[in-house]
């Protein structure tokens, strides 16, 4: 029940070598291949949104099971409380943005005489950009620190207080996310593409920052289990996050088929332009990208068994966390760096840095207190739980 | 053109069983029963073909007696093959309307009208009255027969008694007065004479309802001659029209129509045209400018023009009022074009007309634009002659009234005195083929044939003439009025015969080739017209040398402006009812008005302004004196006018017609003996009643979406894609997801050049023909559900008072990504291998889904039964009658008529296409351009539209669609249309 | 199976198993009363005069509808859209919480699931008569005809064949197997008679034997696990109807997931408005309780929030899309003729069911009846507004037109409201409307005596 | 089935139930049944079930369900009586998705149904003599099969004490 993470510092020097290989590549890449700008920013815009997506899915996480009372889960909430630290970092390298605007935007180029543009320069300017940009993140650092505390306040007290205040917070957050993961994915990827839209684009969006943030929970857990931790975690608990991931795959699958069809069928050029693009120069990755975020978890985790098992399910995980990195690259590369994108080294060792640093925030996290709050009033059901 | 002319001449041969009059086909199939003995070799195809045209020669004869089982033909009548159309040339003549045909005839069935394109006068246009006028000789409220008291009766005994009554009055020294409309046949005049010669002191009565006899007055003054004289729009380079909708309603709408839309083609010269007027007429919207101006003011008008011409012309000076608009810029382009304009009115006042003709003399137009070689012969009526008709009945001093085609008890504005005169005359006997309410007064009935039951001539313009010929034997006991009077002058010759001598006689001679009487009638007969050579020269009388016109402006009386309260009304004929003779035909009382939208009604037409000022909301109902009529609010009105249509309110037409929209004429009146068009109103008084119109439009801006794309000539000169910048971006942007498909052998497709283009209606009325439209009726087209597959938009721009207007002609866009063929569930519309987007009627089961996803909405449904093709019997929703046995008649076999629930729309005319695919496979040879007409591009008066297949490089398409004026409609959403529009060019004048 | 403390009972009263049995069976064992027969009346002649207005409509032709030229879809569509939307709620309630662990839906699951099947029923009534020849309706069916033609696969009508037929027949299998086991037990209440022999034949002979309850559970939860996708299958399908056309105010990607979600808040509405009236006429409120109106008032602030954002969105994107037409669709939505039907829609859905936010509020039995009525008025107007204001102005401003309904499509919808409430009020009588087994199976769970009694039973 | 002989034994709860089905087959006893008014939860285990097969069955025919109708839509379009509509290919994968996807669904559903029907023997019946009535209300009965039911009837009993049943015949 006390059970503490370790932040070893072996673990710690694995992650601070990686990020140093990371930097290192990252920048012989920058030098010897000559990506261009907007490639490298386009980099940076990605690895962010991915990394951050990763933060607001987690606390999309806790606040759907949190409001819907559901009690299982309550043994692993710390995993995605740690996981909603990263905000504030993820902000800074946000802002990072301001200085690669106009390698990334083309709205930002005043001087471009656009009837389409100009009809949006109200939305899109950058002041109003970055004021946006600043509202996004102190709505959503403020409520996942307010969540995160409630929920971490219950390690010491056994107040119901905070339990309610946890749900409120809960509540709130699913109301202020569920308007700026819409808006600020508009802002931040579907204007990269300015004349393109698609109303669906924030809600195709947020579904795979759930399903990114559903698989890491999942490695973290099978990667905690293989370090001796969370005992109590049975097959019914990586059941339920394998029929998650397995349920939202298909339901972000539903997604992405729902925007495609519906532009492949109206056929309208402002809308296939995305289309155009993506499929004409990048075939293979984009049915790379259906295929790894549908037919991976859908045939992997299909069975019975295969839920149950947390190697497993961890294995598909990681994949999925691949695939979806495919997905925000597609979103993000073709439109900011044109057909010069692609997957190289800048790409992947870029990641590696981010991954180190989200990693090491998050381990870090969870080492500040026992692994289970054991005052909350759903922790002996949740023990408990038989799917 | 002359390729179309094969199907003609291979008639040439066939000829003579035509001219001979003979029915064939009764003859011989009566000769067969009545001797059944005889044994005809006929081999078993034969029959085939026989029984197959018996089912058409049963329809026909089914109307004249009841036939209880279908006889074949034993004898095949040498010209017809089942199935196969036959084109027979003719003239239509109804008034003072008159056009050169083909009729095209299906199985002995007229069933479409076709332009004649040799035709010098009308060169292959059409207007609507003219597509719909074969509608009316399925007319089953025609009078069946000759009726005397209002009983059908006998020929024989009518003739007799009219016989012997003429003949007494004659004797008797009494009055005999033929009263008919102006008549320009001249075998007609020949038997008119040769009647007026035989009834000593008859008289000839020529009356118009519309009538010009101002003009002929004036005419007579200025140049001598009581004629109308040859306007030349094609060769004016300025048009000056006040009043006068030369491309709507004004004398000869066709002839100008083709005239004037050869200047509009903006990669040749382009000519200009000024329209002052008060109602928004089909020409003021397709003016250059338009200035709005009051009848009153047009004589201060005219004589400021006068003025400032004649000053630089012949420096002289004359007085004029002070101009209510500025004319500057008119004199001032008049004189840059000097001998090159043309100035007319519409006015129908004696002093006007003399101050045109003087202006059109200074500017030296005469002999130029305004010729007088072949002067207009088809209104010839002055008003003054049947004024003083009216007086002598009312004084009992007429003892017969012989009336034929003319309604002065319903257009006379002075009815009262007209029937009142009409009871005093002994012998009453009318013409007319149908009813109305002059002949529903009279005591004989003699009822006239259907023109395409008629044989006849026609000299529309001197020295140019056509022939009129049946194409159908006479579906009614009637018999054609020329006839009548031969046989009431005694004689014992056909009229045929007559017309036959007639033109051998008197109009072979003019053909210095011909020697041989038949073979010159029947090349006549075959071409439908005769156009022998006119002399080069003017003919205008010497004495009447410019200089010495006895003109003096300061006779010219101006009659005091009126106070601002009075409003003054202009009456007007629509371009689809005109004077109301066809009222009961429901195509033209379906066809919405080009500029109002509105159809089945008139109504007042009063500016926005205005209506502000009176509180006026559309469809308010007003009190005019007596008559109570609703409120149209019409940007483009002229502020203190108010336009109100005639034709309408008869009572006495038959069922479609009667009781359609308000009578005004009594509101008309006389000055110096010429019917006025306008008139006086102090006060409006408003019913509170409110009256829904059946209009077709009710949104009348773009907003600003380049439906309608347009460029002014000298932009356009610069850049031939002005104005539609917008259509390369749209190429460049619109690319596809998956590969284009491509119509290798053809693909037909359509160029409407919205410069051309006047909005008149007439290829709505051809589509409706062609394509057997259902008509739905006044309360259906009000609630939206009108069937026509071709519409006509027009839109305002500008500002609401003074609008521009634009037109623009919409039919299926045969889109080769056509969003309505995705949508249907049953595969009902889908598309053809030539790129046509094909509706399988059979197949439809009604979703309306396809309708919905048209961004063009030109799909039609079904909503009830219309056409009686419907599933459910008994449930028939036909207000209009046109599903009778008769009506159905007119229905063009090639085209499936739909069943109540099935969406139809345009099919790019398949049945044509198909048709002439067969002919060129027979013939072994490719298609010609231009020889597939859809029966819209083929009756366009204004040549806007051409068809044809864009595959073939060197057609005059694809040099249409290949200019830079060409777009799509709505092409951003990459339909890809095959319709392609070419953008409007507006001659602007600043 | 053990449950945190300070959850709520699902179950109150003191009940036993027996106890259950008897207080849901007892319509089936009674005799009705005056007020079943009133409201059996009511909505009988309902039915009447919307089967004469069907037979009107067939036999006259769809121009005794409002429709028009360029309005060719109204009133029967969003009436359509309207059932079918209700029709989700059941499958939502039995698949998805049940998946989602819900343990509450166990007593409104079964009258949920009616309710879709009646639903379904009346939605599905209106593709076909809207038919402009409804005599030929089976041309919709890919079936080999003479002239070789199949149907069209592209079109998303026939995707609604499949989608609403395939929804139907699972949700009707889905509530019969549910049903199975409760029709045992009524075969086995009623003593003798005909009534006990039809029961007996419609039970299949259900024994209660461990194994078959293993495989009816098994069956039940795959059941549930398909039906989930197919419930958001079928509002999308439905969706696409319109998102697939090119007609703004159409055509938009965000309809799949939006219709849904406004399906399912209507469907929860519905749900409301007949479990109120259900559980007081029938006294059944021990099972539904106060928190079981609670938890789903909470689903109508989320899927209500969902469909506000939507609105929101829509509207944000018609403007960012910088397409006139879009532009001009949304802004016609709101500010033109047809304002006063998008105010109904905003004020009936998303404002008030934001009032649900006040607990005092959501708790209260007759704001959430009154509430579910108006959002049922609301999303009817949500598909009236998406329908009519986007086909009658869209491109060609020449085609613009009014659409006003007739008498004729009022009757249509009052019909099938009739026959909605005459299935539903024959349904409470002839079968158990709270599933028996699944109550039993959650009584010790949601029953705090007992569990302290019995601590030991996990 | 019936005309084996059978030892029921009842209870009221199932509490005592599961005791008792555990110290059966503690007891090597072969049980032959146990019927219950709802599923109770453990017994499954106690009982030692196998996971039922069913929902292979589901996937086996919604596969089939899936490749029938994206096969026969493919073939419809390209093979039978390729149209051309509106411009779009014959082949045109993402409209075949929706009817593929409906397809499959009803085929798995309804295969399941009816293999729970198959397997469990439930099909409409005009006669059908329940073991107890109250097994559908609030009786829980185990059935041990046994040869001979007068030893047997008393060694279960004896197996039984302590626990709290209803009947046992």
């Amino acid at each position: 029940m006390d059970e503490h993470f370790d932040f070893k510092k072996k673990y710690r020097n694995i992650l601070i070598t990686l990020m140093t290989v990371g930097i290192l590549v990252t920048l012989a890449a920058i030098f010897i291949t000559k990506p261009g700008a907007s490639r490298i920013w386009a980099n940076v815009l990605l690895n962010n949104q991915y990394f951050m997506g990763l933060s607001l899915g987690a606390a999309f996480f806790l606040a759907v099971h949190r409001v819907s009372q559901s009690g299982w889960h309550t043994v692993l909430q710390r995993i995605p409380d740690a996981m909603t630290t990263f905000l504030p970092v993820a902000f800074v390298l946000m802002l990072l943005i301001y200085f690669g605007i106009h390698n990334l935007y083309a709205w930002t180029d005043s001087s471009l005489s656009d009837k389409v543009i100009e009809g949006k320069r109200a939305w899109l300017n950058i002041p109003f950009f970055f004021v946006r940009m600043v509202i996004y993140f102190a709505g959503w650092i403020f409520l996942t620190y307010m969540m995160r505390k409630n929920s971490g306040a219950l390690m010491t007290s056994a107040d119901l207080k905070y339990h309610n205040r946890k749900i409120l917070f809960a509540g709130l957050y699913l109301v202020f996310y569920g308007i700026t993961v819409s808006a600020s994915s508009w802002d931040w990827i579907m204007s990269l593409d300015a004349h393109w839209y698609s109303t669906l684009f924030g809600w195709y969006v947020l579904i795979g920052m759930f399903v990114t943030a559903l698989a890491f929970i999942t490695v973290i857990i099978w990667f905690f289990k293989r370090q001796g931790y969370l005992k109590y975690i049975r097959p019914d608990h990586v059941h339920d996050m394998a029929i998650l991931i397995f349920a939202f795959s298909i339901f972000w699958t539903y997604q992405w088929f729902a925007q495609y069809e519906l532009i492949w069928y109206g056929h309208l050029p402002e809308e296939t332009s995305y289309y155009i693009t993506r499929i004409h120069h990048f075939k293979v990755i984009f049915f790379i990208n259906v295929g790894i975020n549908f037919i991976v978890p859908f045939f992997g985790l299909i069975t019975f068994n295969s839920k149950r098992q947390i190697g497993w399910v961890a294995l598909i995980a990681a994949v999925v966390l691949i695939g979806h990195w495919i997905d925000y690259w597609l979103m993000i590369m073709p439109a900011a760096a044109g057909e010069k994108a692609g997957i190289g080294f800048l790409e992947i060792f870029m990641t590696l840095i981010y991954a180190c640093l989200f990693i090491f925030i998050v381990f870090k996290s969870l080492s500040r207190g026992p692994l289970v709050i054991k005052n909350d009033p759903y922790i002996e059901e949740s023990m408990n739980y038989e799917s | 053109m002359k390729k179309y002319w094969k199907d003609i001449e291979s008639l040439k041969s066939k000829k003579e069983v035509r001219s001979t009059e003979k029915k064939p086909e009764e003859n011989e199939l009566f000769a067969l029963l009545s001797d059944p003995g005889k044994i005809l070799p006929a081999s078993r195809r034969d029959f085939l073909k026989l029984c197959g045209f018996s089912i058409g020669a049963a329809a026909l004869a089914a109307c004249q007696s009841k036939v209880s089982k279908a006889v074949p033909y034993v004898i095949a009548p040498v010209e017809l093959t089942p199935g196969v159309a036959l084109y027979y040339a003719s003239s239509y003549i109804n008034g003072n309307d008159y056009c050169s045909i083909l009729v095209k005839t299906r199985d002995g069935r007229p069933i479409k009208i076709e332009g004649n394109p040799d035709s010098g006068v009308t060169r292959g246009g059409t207007s609507a009255r003219v597509q719909a006028s074969v509608l009316d000789l399925y007319d089953g409220g025609r009078l069946h027969g000759p009726m005397k008291d209002g009983i059908p009766s006998q020929w024989e005994l009518i003739d007799n008694e009219i016989i012997e009554k003429l003949n007494k009055i004659t004797e008797e020294k009494g009055t005999i007065v033929l009263l008919t409309p102006t008549i320009y046949s001249p075998s007609t005049e020949a038997v008119i004479s040769g009647f007026l010669k035989k009834f000593n002191g008859s008289e000839w009565v020529e009356y118009d309802a519309i009538s010009y006899s101002a003009m002929l007055e004036a005419n007579k003054i200025s140049f001598g001659k009581q004629v109308i004289p040859d306007y030349r729009f094609d060769k004016a380079d300025l048009v000056v029209s006040v009043g006068a909708d030369f491309l709507g309603t004004w004398l000869s709408p066709i002839e100008y129509t083709k005239q004037f839309s050869s200047r509009r083609d903006p990669e040749h010269d382009m000519n200009w045209l000024i329209q002052l007027e008060s109602n928004l007429s089909l020409t003021g919207s397709n003016a250059d400018k338009r200035i709005q101006i009051k009848p009153s003011q047009e004589t201060a008008i005219l004589l400021n023009i006068y003025k400032d011409i004649l000053r630089s012309v012949e420096n002289r000076n004359a007085n004029a009022p002070e101009s209510p608009v500025d004319v500057n810029e008119i004199s001032k382009k008049l004189l840059a074009s000097k001998g090159k304009s043309l100035l007319i009115s519409g006015s129908n006042s004696k002093q006007i007309q003399l101050l045109v003709n003087e202006i059109n003399r200074l500017l030296g137009n005469i002999g130029e634009t305004i010729l007088f070689n072949s002067y207009l012969r088809t209104h010839k009526a002055l008003d003054t002659s049947f004024k003083t008709l009216v007086k002598k009945m009312q004084k009992g001093a007429v003892n017969a009234l012989l009336v034929w085609n003319v309604n002065p008890a319903y257009t006379y504005f002075d009815r009262d005195a007209f029937t009142e005169g009409l009871k005093k005359v002994e012998l009453t006997v009318s013409l007319s083929g149908s009813p109305d309410e002059t002949n529903s007064s009279v005591k004989y009935l003699c009822p006239d044939s259907h023109y395409l039951e008629c044989w006849n001539d026609a000299e529309p313009k001197k020295g140019l003439f056509s022939l009129m010929q049946p194409a159908i034997n006479q579906i009614y006991d009637t018999r054609q009025m020329a006839d009548s009077l031969l046989k009431w002058t005694g004689s014992t010759t056909t009229f045929h015969d007559f017309m036959y001598g007639y033109w051998v006689e008197n109009l072979m001679k003019l053909e210095p080739a011909s020697h041989n009487p038949i073979t010159f009638f029947d090349s006549v007969l075959q071409k439908g017209i005769f156009e022998p050579g006119t002399s080069k020269t003017e003919i205008i009388e010497k004495h009447l040398t410019p200089g010495i016109l006895p003109f003096n402006s300061t006779s010219i009386k101006i009659s005091k402006g009126p106070t601002e309260k009075t409003l003054e009304i202009v009456f007007y004929e629509t371009v689809a009812l005109g004077e109301g003779r066809q009222a009961n035909n429901p195509w033209l009382q379906e066809l919405p008005d080009p500029v109002t939208r509105i159809c089945w009604d008139n109504y007042v037409s009063i500016s926005p302004a205005m209506a502000k000022e009176y509180d006026l909301k559309d469809c308010d109902v007003l009190k005019l004196g007596e008559t109570e009529i609703p409120v149209h609010i019409q940007p483009g009105q002229a502020y203190g006018t108010i336009g109100i249509a005639l034709g309408y309110g008869r009572l006495k037409c038959g069922k479609v017609g009667d009781r359609v929209g308000v009578d005004v004429w009594r509101m008309l009146s006389a000055e110096e003996g010429n019917i006025k068009n306008t008139g006086k109103l102090e006060k409006i008084e408003k019913t509170g009643k409110v009256y829904p119109f059946a209009q077709t439009q009710t949104h009348h801006s773009m907003e600003g979406r380049a439906f309608v794309r347009e460029a002014e000539l000298k932009e356009f000169r610069a850049n031939p894609a002005a104005g539609n910048e917008e259509h390369a971006y749209n190429l460049e942007h619109n690319k596809s997801l998956y590969k284009e498909r491509t119509y290798p052998h053809h693909h037909w497709g359509m160029a409407i050049d919205l410069s051309k283009c006047t909005g008149c209606g007439n290829c709505v009325i051809a589509c409706q023909a062609e394509n057997n439209v259902p008509v739905v009726g006044k309360e259906e087209v009000h609630r939206v559900h009108e069937m026509h597959w071709l519409r006509i938009d027009r839109y305002f721009t500008g500002e609401e008072d003074n609008p521009e207007v634009v037109f623009q002609p919409v039919l299926c866009q045969h889109c080769q990504n056509a969003p309505c063929e995705n949508v249907c569930p049953v595969a009902a519309t889908n598309h053809s291998s030539e790129g046509l987007n094909q509706m399988i009627y059979n197949r439809c089961f009604g979703t309306r889904y396809c309708n919905n996803n048209c961004p063009y909405k030109v799909r039609r449904f079904n909503w009830f039964n219309y056409s009686a093709a419907g599933t459910l019997t008994g449930n028939l929703r036909d207000k209009e009658e046109m599903t009778g046995d008769l009506r159905r008649m007119v229905l063009n076999p090639d085209v499936t008529i739909r069943a109540q629930g099935v969406i139809e729309k345009c099919s790019f005319c398949v049945q044509r296409i198909q048709a002439a695919k067969l002919k060129a496979k027979y013939e072994n040879r490719a298609l010609y351009d231009n020889e597939i007409q859809t029966a819209c591009s083929q009756s366009c008066p204004a040549n806007a539209i051409v068809f044809g297949d864009m595959n073939d490089k060197n057609s005059e398409l694809n040099r249409l669609i290949t200019s830079g004026r060409r777009y799509n409609l709505l092409e951003e959403l990459y339909t890809m249309p095959s319709v392609n529009y070419l953008t409007k060019i507006k001659n602007k004048i600043v | 199976m053990l449950q945190s403390p300070i959850r709520t009972p699902l179950i109150e009263g003191s009940k036993t198993y027996r106890s259950i049995t008897s207080d849901i069976l007892s319509p089936m064992m009674n005799k009705a009363g005056k007020f079943w027969y009133l409201g059996m009346t009511i909505s009988s002649l309902a039915m009447l005069f919307g089967v004469f207005m069907i037979f009107w409509t067939v036999w006259q032709g769809i121009g005794t509808w409002g429709e028009n030229r360029t309005v060719g879809w109204a009133f029967e569509i969003t009436t359509f859209v309207w059932w079918i939307g209700i029709g989700h709620a059941g499958t939502f309630i039995s698949a998805i919480l049940l998946l989602f662990r819900q343990k509450w839906r166990n007593s409104i699951n079964r009258s949920a699931e009616a309710m879709t099947i009646f639903a379904v029923i009346c939605a599905a009534l209106f593709p076909l008569i809207h038919l402009g020849r409804p005599l030929l309706t089976f041309f919709i069916f890919p079936y080999p005809n003479t002239r070789g033609l199949w149907v069209n696969f592209n079109s998303p009508l026939v995707w609604d064949v499949f989608a609403i037929s395939t929804y139907f027949t699972i949700s009707l299998v889905f509530w019969y197997v549910g049903l199975i086991p409760d029709i045992g037990t009524l075969r086995d209440k009623i003593k003798k008679g005909l009534k006990k022999n039809i029961y007996n034949f419609l039970s299949f002979g259900w024994k209660g034997s461990a194994r078959d309850w293993h495989r009816h559970e098994i069956t039940s939860i795959m059941l549930a696990a398909i039906a989930t996708p197919l419930v958001l299958s079928v509002h999308s399908i439905v969706s696409m109807d319109f998102a697939s056309s090119i007609v703004p105010g159409w055509h938009t990607t965000i309809f799949p997931p939006y219709f849904v979600a406004g399906a399912i808040f209507s469907g929860f509405a519905m749900v409301q408005t007949l479990l109120i009236i259900t559980r007081k006429a029938m006294g059944l409120e021990d099972f539904i309780t106060a928190s079981h109106i609670e938890n789903m008032n909470k689903i109508l602030i989320a899927t209500g929030s969902i469909v506000g954002l939507a609105y929101i969105t829509e509207m944000f994107m018609a403007w960012y899309s910088g397409v006139e037409y879009e532009h001009y669709a949304f802004m016609n939505r709101a500010t033109g003729p047809y304002w006063w039907a998008y105010m109904i829609m905003i004020g009936c859905n998303v404002v008030s069911s934001q009032l649900l936010w006040i607990k005092k509020l959501r708790k209260s039995l007759a704001f959430t009846f009154f509430l579910s009525i108006v959002i049922n008025i609301g999303m009817w107007f949500e598909r009236f507004v998406i329908i009519v204001t986007s086909l009658h102005r869209d491109y060609l401003t020449s085609s613009w037109t009014m659409y006003k309904p007739t008498i004729v499509e009022f009757g249509l919808l009052i019909g099938t409201l009739g026959i909605f409430f005459t299935a539903f009020l024959l349904f409470i009588r002839i079968f158990p409307v709270i599933s028996i087994s699944e109550v039993k199976s959650i009584l010790k769970i949601g029953d705090k005596h007992q569990h302290k009694s019995d601590p030991g039973h996990e | 089935m019936n005309n084996r002989s059978y030892i029921s034994i009842s209870f009221d709860d199932e509490v005592p139930l599961l005791e008792a089905v555990k110290k059966l087959r503690d007891n090597k006893e072969k049980i032959a049944d146990v019927l219950s008014p709802f599923p109770v939860h453990g017994l499954d285990e106690a009982l030692s079930i196998k996971r039922s097969r069913i929902p292979i069955v589901g996937f086996i025919f919604g596969a089939l369900g899936a490749i029938l109708a994206f096969g026969f839509q493919a073939w419809v379009f390209t093979v039978s009586y390729p149209l051309i509509i509106g411009g779009k290919p014959f082949f045109s994968v993402p409209t075949f998705v929706p009817i593929t996807f409906e397809v499959t669904v009803l085929f798995a559903g309804l295969s399941m149904v009816a293999a729970l029907l198959i397997r469990s023997h439930l099909k409409p019946e005009i006669k059908f003599t329940p073991v107890d009535e109250r097994i559908t209300d609030d009786r829980f009965v185990i059935l041990v099969d046994t040869p001979d039911e007068e030893i047997n009837l008393k060694r279960i009993t004896s197996i039984l004490t302590g626990i709290n049943t209803v009947e046992i015949r």
